[in-house]
């Protein structure tokens, strides 16, 4: 059963991906940007990533886009400028990408063989195990990634306050 | 798996220096939060610098009995010492830049000094860190407090591009770091550099070679991003030039002295068994990087400009030196980057006096502040290599690796390069002291006490390096045994 | 054509490959600061995919691990880059990429 | 034979070059008698040493040298300050120091109301003191530097009037043709090492000696023909005379001393001293013979055209010298050294009388502004009368002899030599007679007042004039080859050159003083040939168009506008402009705009993923 | 000792005119003449010992500098860098007095003091070169010497002669710089195949056949070096910043630059090229002699079209270094002690002609030939001393530059014929643009100044001072050579058996006939 909803969640990511790319509106961007983070939850619960799956639709798809969604409320960001002043990615940036995807699927191709089916259910991994080994062998990144949010705060607070004393 | 998860006392104190920048860093701003008023607080850069100073005497006291801690995360060993002991004490000289320069602005808080010292955490974790996660949230922590501190006058537009262009390529590029990572886990199934560098060395599980050298390349452009190395160099003269003068300084010295470190550690270790694959090519990107940074800085008519493609070209020796791929390289790499962050920070640091910085506006300082241009061109002189500056040892260790790597053609063209790069310092001293001064510009104010300890040391340090490097040297030579 | 019930973990792969690319396209071609930062997020969404196809293969927690701190620098990254950007906003009244560029050669 | 005791040669040149130095430092403080009293005093002193020494010395029949200090030592060359005396170069002492003090004498009533009395003197000195030192050598590099010595000194001497543009134009020009002459005689010395591996004479000779005869060429001729080249530049032969006629810009004296006796036979005297050599290398012999010849008639050619009394008797010692020069190239050296030493006496009479009349007009020296002085000045004409007919030829003066000696070789080596050498002879008495003719005989036709000069400038005429009237019976070639017997001579040989010689006097007496009118009409017969004679066969502008010119412009152009600017200034801006526009591109390259630096990235991360895939990159 | 006091009293000199007496024209003065007078002195203290033993180093001090790579300090001074040495502290000396006035008119805020500084700066710096028995402390004290010409000609020089001070300085700085840079890079390999920097270490290791460069090493090191060497030199084509400096430096700086500067690159040439890399060095015999000739030959045509007196000066240096560079490459004791001689020589006769070019210029705020004209009825003295100098750097015998020239192309001749012709042709452009500037500068009728006829004051007797011992070397050295060649000669021939050491092709030996037939190779 997972091939067909891998295939949906699959196509549904890459669409959004896509309109997030050829939108020419933000918030349009920001949606299809959600959308995409949705699909990818589904396929993490398909690889049995349950907390993940939870976690990237809280945090990510939740609080970070509402975020961005804010900014782009609060600068009502209308649609961007119809030309770009960049020759280079325009010249290069199609064959550019296309050469790097070419060069990426290749290379996953090369070592696909040696991958396995991927079944629903093979590997399950729940918050337990996940917050054991956080508090065990992670612990010091994820003191660290305190000092991450701290530093976050503080630049908050350093950019956006009314105005430097 | 044990349950008990606390580690031994030891393993705590190998994190000890990150610990007590954190600790001043909150301290710092909540002491800022109980007096609002500037005047209240003339202390900030003082408990800064005593910050840093703790700091540096637990990295001294820890690196006695070196080891690993917090389950191989971290790793305490000479090298580490070094550019803990290095990034350290660039922060220490930025405290002592900015704070004058900050005040003439009114733009002096707490927060920027917190931001100094965790950025400086996240440095020296990249020294320190022994595994791919805490590389990448060590380059975060610094990256992300870099990013803040470019922008950190916020009113000034060149400030808020510059903070804009770091922080878009810089995270631009921390993905294609991240996939690297990704990739490697993928293929190896561990993070840990050691077990990497097992897992690679052994015929029997060493995974998909190809694959594999796609992963650490994607790594090695994060990296380059940050070392400002060619083709990833481009955001670095602006930054540098968008930057407020201190924090250029410390950008180009202390962030890139970690990412070297970092460089070090995961090529030299975790992936030295490709090391055919990577080597050539960082002797092309070397090669690369000397010249877009010199011939570049050629046109260039404002000095923080020059000096931020003079620090391309600068990471472009140091590559050279990386790509003997020996341990007289290493130690070469580390003496030339400690030589670099002080000759390169008192430039900036002479800079930073002055409000405008083009080239112009240095005509005639030797008139007008004879000292100031002494020190300038005592700091020059070492960028360009002459002898008897620590520069000049610099360069010489370094082309020395690389002949003794048999690297002919890259020593040739880098000596060639180094040479080039002579005309653009040439330029700032020739202001200074064969034009005449411009109209109506009266004598600089004296430059505050710290700006004058920050130069009169860096000269010293530059000229006593530079007539007997040996100490140092034998320094970075013992640092430069990397704990496998 | 693999059976109904079991999808080759390379199409993982090759999925977070694309959506990798999509990122980075979009932070080509896209000219408002804000979207070109998204696309930034989608490249970091990308390689969680991959992250934890990988760490379903090894049958290891550590590339959920990964996925989750990434989320915490992905959070911490936008707080200080939505701030960056105000700031940006603030002084040139203009979200418009290809107009930030006073700083060149 | 016991060498004889230590005559202290090194006293000989001394004494000049003390004079020297004392008036060159301190003359300027000195008054004129006592100027003149160290000049004269100086070479006096020489001379009379000179003569010492000879007495001392006996028959010379082996060379005495005398080895003083070393002077360049390098590896195994050694050169020392070694001074010798032989037959050959006796003569030359003798001539030079004798000669020499006359003029002298002569010069303190010449040069007395000239500025930069001191420096006349001092500079005449230090002449003196190269002369001998050139004489005395006993190896080529010391000679080499009296030959470059007295070429400075005549630079000196000419440039006297220096105020004067064409003064120094004509000293630069002696030096530098001098120089050109110096290029082959030091290319000669450098052979001379490389070959025989020494300079000291007797060593050369002797290993020259031991190498064969070349009849068609070979290092010895090499050697023989720079030598001559030297040579010809020292004594104003065939292609190198042009500096001489210029030279008599200087003081008269200057020209007796230099320019006619003493300096300008240095080249004879050279090729005299190396005959070891040019015996081994006919070639070399048959160029001397010819040069010489061409450089006689054709300056007795352009002397007859000349009107400057100073230059027709330049052009007069330019042809002697071609005739001593002809002496050597057929063997007879010991007739050509007597020809020197006559030619020294009369030639000097004849400047020294030019210069008498020269004074005695106050300056004047064209001819056609002169005219029957001979009743203002008797002493000066009848000296001149004798000095001309010394070296017009005319038995039984010293011209004749050494002259006929000359001819007589040239008989023997090549009959046709002697044909010309006679023309020329007659030549020659036709514009000396012409001179002196205009000079003294018919009316004056000038505007000054004509006077004779003070008995300081006319005794040493009076000497001189007996020297060139008895100077034939000096023993001179008999004590230079004593080993040649007296060949008897030839009457019919000897029967015709005199009467050439009488032919140039009375056709110069038909044309000047019996119907001068016939002199213009002749001149015109003579059209083409006749302008390119008085033009001094264009040889001065053929020159310049051919060497100087080019070389300066080419310089100026070519070098100075063309290479230096583009080839040199090029290497080092060619450096720069190219890494500048290294630099220019990365700067477009940096437009500023995030995206574009992100396709940078991009870019970069594409290489080094295909490199590191595909495995080694440079490598 | 005394050889290191001579280093560090001039920098002693330095430190304190920069420092205490920056401002103080007078007091810096009295300073800057009495330490390169007790250097002078110093200098002249290592006479007896060298000339005892002149192969032997003297005066010689070995401290560790560095422990790795292990430099040392280590000086030491022989018979071919002796009278280097000298002449370098007798020319700073002189080229402090001359400076006397000109400092004395400085404005204090030009910096009269440290203008004296930088020259005894300079003067420590080439001694150093000259001294240095350590390939590593060789170059250091090669491109020291830089700093000083650098700021010397860049805030003291004269924009004149169609180039400025500053485009000057930097071109100097830039060429010789980026020339000798690769210097550096072939000194490393030196080290790294023989494992010291000592250079009568690496000597004896090539001599005992521990150490060797092969033909294909020894190549690239030979360019290396000789690119270096032939820019400071400089040589055709390299010469491009002499003219330009010389004619843009104050005086003071070009009497020792002309006079010593330019004899640090043929010093190197003479002292390490030919031992270090014989083969390469003899197999470039022909390309660097043909360079040598070009130098010879076009410096003397350029100097002929000149109309600035100090660039004419600047081309006749290039043709007379060209001769000391044919010299060296003639492989033949006369050549190499023509070479050695003329170096000494050239350095004081340059020194001279530079000197007496101050002094016109000091006379007339001008050194165009076309502004001067009519001095010698006026100054006299002046022109004689002119006159005098010009002659014996013409090669006029009995004076110094006769007796190098003549060795040089003597060895040349040796080595082959042809260079020694065109050579020789160079000694006849060396006497027309000599004399001709020399009357166009001080004969005719007195050129018109602003102020009607300009008048020429005669030497001062400080003047005198300065140029008598200068002049009185130039005879000197002219008449008695054995006690100055002496010395070089007997290191020379050290020199020569070196390059003769495992040299693949056959050499040359000194003796007449078999060179005529080695000649042939």
């Amino acid at each position: 059963m997972e091939l067909p909803v891998f295939l949906l969640f699959a196509f549904i990511s890459i669409a959004c991906g896509v309109s997030l790319v050829v939108q020419r509106h933000p918030i349009a961007s920001a949606l299809s940007l959600i959308g995409v983070m949705g699909s990818i939850a589904v396929l993490y619960l398909l690889l049995g990533a349950e907390f993940i799956a939870a976690v990237q639709l809280i945090v990510y798809a939740g609080a970070i886009m509402v975020l961005f969604i804010f900014v782009i409320m609060l600068l009502n960001a209308g649609a961007e400028s119809p030309m770009g002043k960049s020759w280079p990615s325009r010249l290069f940036g199609i064959p550019l990408l296309t050469v790097f995807l070419a060069l990426l699927a290749y290379l996953i191709q090369t070592y696909a063989p040696s991958l396995p089916n991927v079944r629903f259910g093979a590997m399950t991994t729940g918050a337990g195990e996940l917050g054991r080994s956080l508090f065990t062998k992670y612990l010091l990144p994820f003191e660290v990634t305190s000092v991450l949010v701290l530093i976050a705060i503080l630049g908050a607070v350093v950019l956006a306050r009314k105005e430097i004393d | 798996m044990p349950t008990n998860a606390l580690p031994a006392p030891e393993e705590m104190l190998r994190f000890l220096p990150e610990m007590l920048l954190v600790l001043f860093a909150i301290g710092l701003m909540v002491w800022e939060a109980f007096h609002d008023d500037p005047s209240e607080r003339p202390g900030m850069p003082a408990v800064a610098i005593i910050a840093i100073g703790l700091a540096a005497l637990a990295t001294i006291f820890v690196g006695a009995n070196p080891g690993l801690a917090f389950r191989r995360m971290l790793v305490v060993d000479g090298f580490t010492t070094f550019f803990r002991l290095l990034t350290l004490s660039v922060g220490a000289l930025t405290v002592l830049t900015a704070n004058p320069f900050l005040r003439k602005r009114h733009a002096e808080s707490g927060e920027f000094y917190s931001l100094l010292l965790l950025s400086l955490v996240g440095q020296s974790l990249m020294a320190a860190s022994n595994e791919l996660m805490m590389v990448f949230l060590g380059i975060e922590i610094s990256s992300i407090s870099s990013y803040i501190l470019a922008g950190y006058l916020r009113d000034n537009k060149f400030a808020n591009e510059a903070a804009l262009k770091y922080f878009l390529l810089g995270s631009f590029a921390t993905g294609f770091l991240l996939y690297g990572i990704a990739w490697t886990y993928g293929l190896t199934g561990v993070t840990n550099l050691s077990d990497i560098a097992a897992v690679l060395g052994n015929p029997d599980i060493a995974p998909n070679a190809m694959m594999m050298g796609a992963a650490a390349a994607m790594i090695l452009a994060g990296l380059c991003f940050k070392i400002s190395a060619a083709p990833f160099q481009v955001w670095a003269p602006d930054v540098y030039q968008g930057s407020p003068s201190p924090v250029s300084a410390f950008l180009s010295a202390a962030p890139k002295a970690a990412a070297f470190a970092t460089i070090l550690r995961l090529f030299f270790t975790a992936f030295d068994p490709l090391a055919d694959r990577w080597l050539p090519l960082l002797g092309a990107v070397a090669l690369l990087t000397m010249i877009i940074g010199n011939c570049a800085a050629l046109w260039q008519t404002d000095v923080k400009r020059i000096l931020g493609y003079s620090s391309i070209a600068n990471a472009g020796y140091v590559l050279v030196a990386v790509a003997a791929h020996s341990t007289l390289g290493i130690s070469a790499v580390l003496f030339y980057l400690a030589v670099y962050s002080i000759m390169n920070f008192g430039a900036f640091a002479v800079v930073s006096l002055r409000d405008e910085t083009d080239v112009k506006d240095f005509d005639g300082l030797a008139r007008r502040n004879p000292g100031l241009a002494a020190l300038m061109t005592v700091f020059l002189a070492s960028l360009i290599g002459l002898p008897l500056t620590a520069g000049f040892f610099g360069k010489f260790y370094i082309f020395k690796s690389a002949i003794d790597a048999e690297l002919y053609w890259l020593a040739g063209l880098g000596l060639l390069a180094s040479a080039i790069a002579a005309y653009y310092y040439l330029r700032i001293i020739m202001a200074m002291y064969t034009k005449p001064a411009a109209e109506g510009s009266e004598p600089l104010p004296t430059p505050a006490l710290s700006v004058q300890a920050v130069l009169w040391i860096g000269a010293a340090a530059v000229l006593g390096i530079g007539m007997f490097p040996s100490a140092l040297l034998d320094w970075a030579t013992k640092s430069s045994a990397l704990l496998r | 054509m693999p059976a109904m019930n079991a999808v080759p973990l390379s199409w993982y792969l090759i999925l977070s490959a694309i959506l990798f690319s999509l990122g980075v396209a979009g932070f080509l071609f896209r000219r408002n600061i804000i979207t070109v930062f998204m696309s930034i997020e989608l490249m970091l969404n990308a390689v969680n995919l991959s992250f934890v196809a990988f760490s379903h293969q090894l049958r290891q927690v550590d590339g959920q691990i990964f996925t989750f701190f990434v989320m915490v620098v992905a959070a911490a990254e936008a707080a200080v880059g939505l701030a960056i950007i105000l700031t940006v906003f603030k002084n040139r009244q203009t979200l418009t990429i290809d107009e930030v560029s006073s700083l060149k050669n | 034979m016991p060498t004889p005791a230590d005559q202290a040669l090194w006293l000989i040149p001394l004494f000049p070059l003390l004079g020297a130095l004392l008036n060159g430092t301190l003359g300027r403080r000195f008054g004129k008698p006592l100027i003149s009293a160290i000049a004269i005093g100086a070479c006096g002193l020489s001379f009379l040493w000179v003569i010492k020494t000879l007495m001392a010395l006996g028959d010379l029949s082996a060379p005495h040298i005398e080895r003083n200090f070393t002077w360049i030592a390098s590896g195994t060359l050694n050169i020392g300050f070694d001074l010798a005396v032989d037959r050959l170069s006796s003569v030359m002492l003798l001539v030079v120091t004798g000669v020499g003090t006359l003029i002298h004498i002569y010069a303190v009533g010449y040069m007395d109301h000239e500025e930069g009395f001191w420096r006349f003197f001092s500079y005449l000195n230090l002449f003196m003191f190269f002369m001998l030192i050139l004489v005395l050598a006993q190896n080529f590099l010391l000679l080499f530097v009296g030959w470059e010595g007295v070429g400075l000194c005549s630079y000196l001497l000419i440039g006297f009037y220096f105020l004067e543009k064409f003064a120094g134009d004509a000293a630069k020009k002696a030096f530098i043709v001098n120089r050109i002459g110096d290029f082959g005689f030091s290319l000669a010395i450098l052979l001379m090492v490389v070959n025989f591996g020494s300079l000291d004479m007797t060593k050369v000779f002797a290993e020259a000696g031991k190498l064969p005869a070349e009849p068609n060429g070979g290092l010895l001729t090499a050697i023989a023909l720079l030598l001559l080249v030297g040579a010809c530049g020292k004594s104003a032969q065939v292609p190198l005379y042009v500096w001489l006629p210029d030279a008599m810009a200087g003081p008269t004296p200057v020209s007796a001393l230099i320019h006619a006796a003493t300096m300008v036979t240095a080249g004879v005297y050279l090729v005299a001293r190396s005959s070891t050599i040019f015996n081994l290398a006919p070639l070399a012999m048959e160029t001397v013979a010819v040069i010489g010849l061409i450089t006689a008639v054709l300056a007795a050619l352009i002397g007859v055209a000349q009107n400057d009394i100073k230059k027709v008797f330049a052009y007069s010692t330019v042809s002697q010298l071609g005739y001593m020069f002809l002496g050597l190239g057929v063997g007879a050296y010991s007739a050509g050294i007597f020809h020197v030493v006559t030619h020294a006496f009369f030639k000097a009479l004849l400047f020294l009388g030019a210069g008498s009349v020269i004074h005695g007009l106050h300056g004047e020296q064209d001819l056609r502004n002169m005219g029957g002085l001979r009743s203002k000045m008797p002493i000066t004409f009848w000296c001149l009368l004798l000095a001309a007919m010394a070296i017009g030829g005319i038995p039984p003066l010293s011209g004749f002899w050494s002259k006929d000696a000359i001819l007589v070789a040239a008989h023997h080596h090549a009959p046709w030599m002697y044909w010309v050498g006679v023309a020329t002879a007659g030549l020659t008495a036709f514009y000396v007679f012409r001179a002196i003719f205009m000079c003294f005989l018919g009316e004056y036709r000038g505007k000054a007042h004509p006077h004779e000069s003070p008995a300081i400038m006319y005794l040493p005429l009076v000497v001189l004039a007996l020297l060139s009237v008895s100077g034939g019976y000096l023993p001179v070639m008999e004590w230079l080859n004593p080993g040649a017997a007296e060949e008897h001579h030839d009457m019919f040989l000897i029967v015709t050159s005199v009467v050439a010689g009488f032919a140039g006097l009375f056709a110069a007496y038909y044309f000047y003083v019996a119907n001068p009118a016939a002199a213009a009409s002749a001149g015109a017969a003579f059209g083409a040939f006749g302008r390119a004679v008085s033009n001094k066969f264009y040889v001065d502008e053929a020159y310049d168009a051919a060497v100087v010119h080019p070389l300066e412009q080419g310089s100026r152009a070519v070098l100075n506008g063309g290479v230096e600017p583009v080839l040199i200034n090029g290497i080092s801006n060619g450096a720069t402009a190219l890494t500048r526009s290294f630099g220019s591109l990365f700067r477009q390259l940096q437009g500023g705009n995030i995206r574009s630096y992100a396709v940078y990235i991009l870019l970069g991360a594409v290489l080094f993923i295909g490199l590191m895939a595909s495995g080694g990159a440079t490598r | 000792m005394f050889l290191l006091f001579s280093i560090l009293i001039p920098l002693a000199g330095f430190l304190a005119c920069v420092t205490l007496f920056r401002r103080n024209a007078s007091t810096a003065f009295q300073v800057a003449l009495g330490t390169s007078g007790l250097s002078l002195l110093t200098t002249l203290a290592l006479v007896p010992e060298v000339t005892q033993n002149p192969t032997r180093l003297a005066s010689a001090l070995d401290w560790n500098w560095i422990s790795y790579p292990p430099i040392h300090f280590h000086l030491g001074v022989d018979g071919l860098s002796l009278w280097l040495i000298v002449a370098t502290a007798l020319l700073t000396l002189i080229a402090i007095g001359s400076a006397s006035t000109y400092i004395g008119a400085l404005p204090e805020e030009r910096n009269p003091g440290v203008f004296l500084g930088w020259l005894l700066f300079l003067q420590a710096a080439i001694t150093g070169v000259f001294a240095a028995q350590d390939l590593f402390l060789f170059y250091v004290f090669f491109e020291l010497t830089l700093v000083p010409c650098l700021f010397l000609m860049g805030q003291w020089g004269t924009d004149q002669g169609g180039s400025t001070r500053t485009g000057a300085a930097v071109q100097f700085f830039l060429y010789t710089f980026a020339a000798s840079i690769l210097m550096l890079g072939g000194i490393i390999y030196v080290f790294l195949k023989s494992g010291t920097f000592d250079y009568r270490n690496i000597l004896s290791q090539l001599a005992a056949g521990s150490l060797r460069f092969t033909p294909a090493e020894q190549a690239p090191l030979f360019l290396a070096f000789f690119l270096a060497f032939a820019v400071k030199t400089p040589l055709f084509p390299f010469h491009s910043w002499q003219a330009n400096a010389y004619a843009t430096s104050p005086t003071a700086l070009t009497i020792v630059m002309a006079g010593m500067m330019g004899k640090l690159g043929t010093y190197g040439l003479l002292r390490f090229v030919l031992p270090l890399f014989p083969t390469a060095a003899r197999a470039h015999v022909d390309m660097v002699s043909s360079l040598a000739i070009l130098a010879i030959l076009y410096g003397g045509l350029m100097a002929i079209v000149q109309p600035n007196l100090k660039r004419l000066l600047a081309y006749s240096s290039l043709s007379h270094l060209g001769f000391v560079v044919l010299g060296i490459f003639s492989f033949h004791q006369n050549g190499l002690d023509g070479a050695s001689y003329q170096m000494v020589c050239h350095a004081i006769t340059t020194g001279a002609l530079f000197l007496m070019a101050g002094y016109l210029e000091s006379r007339r705020q001008s050194s165009e030939i076309a502004d001067f004209g009519g001095i010698a009825t006026q100054a006299p003295w002046l022109s004689s001393a002119f006159l005098f100098v010009a002659l014996a750097s013409s090669g006029l015998p009995m004076l110094s530059n006769f007796v190098g020239e003549y060795l040089i192309l003597q060895g040349a001749a040796y080595t082959g014929m042809p260079y020694a012709v065109a050579a020789a042709v160079g000694v006849i452009l060396s006497a027309v643009y000599l004399l001709w500037a020399y009357q166009r500068t001080f004969l005719g009728k007195p050129s018109q100044g602003a102020a009607g006829e300009q008048r020429y004051l005669d030497l001062e007797p400080r003047e005198v001072l300065l140029a008598a011992p200068l002049l009185a070397l130039t005879l000197w050295l002219g008449i008695q050579s054995p006690p100055f060649l002496g010395p070089q000669s007997a290191v020379n021939a050290k020199i020569l058996e070196q390059t003769k050491m495992n040299v693949e092709f056959r050499v040359n030996n000194d003796t007449p006939n078999e060179t005529a037939v080695a000649n042939a190779d």
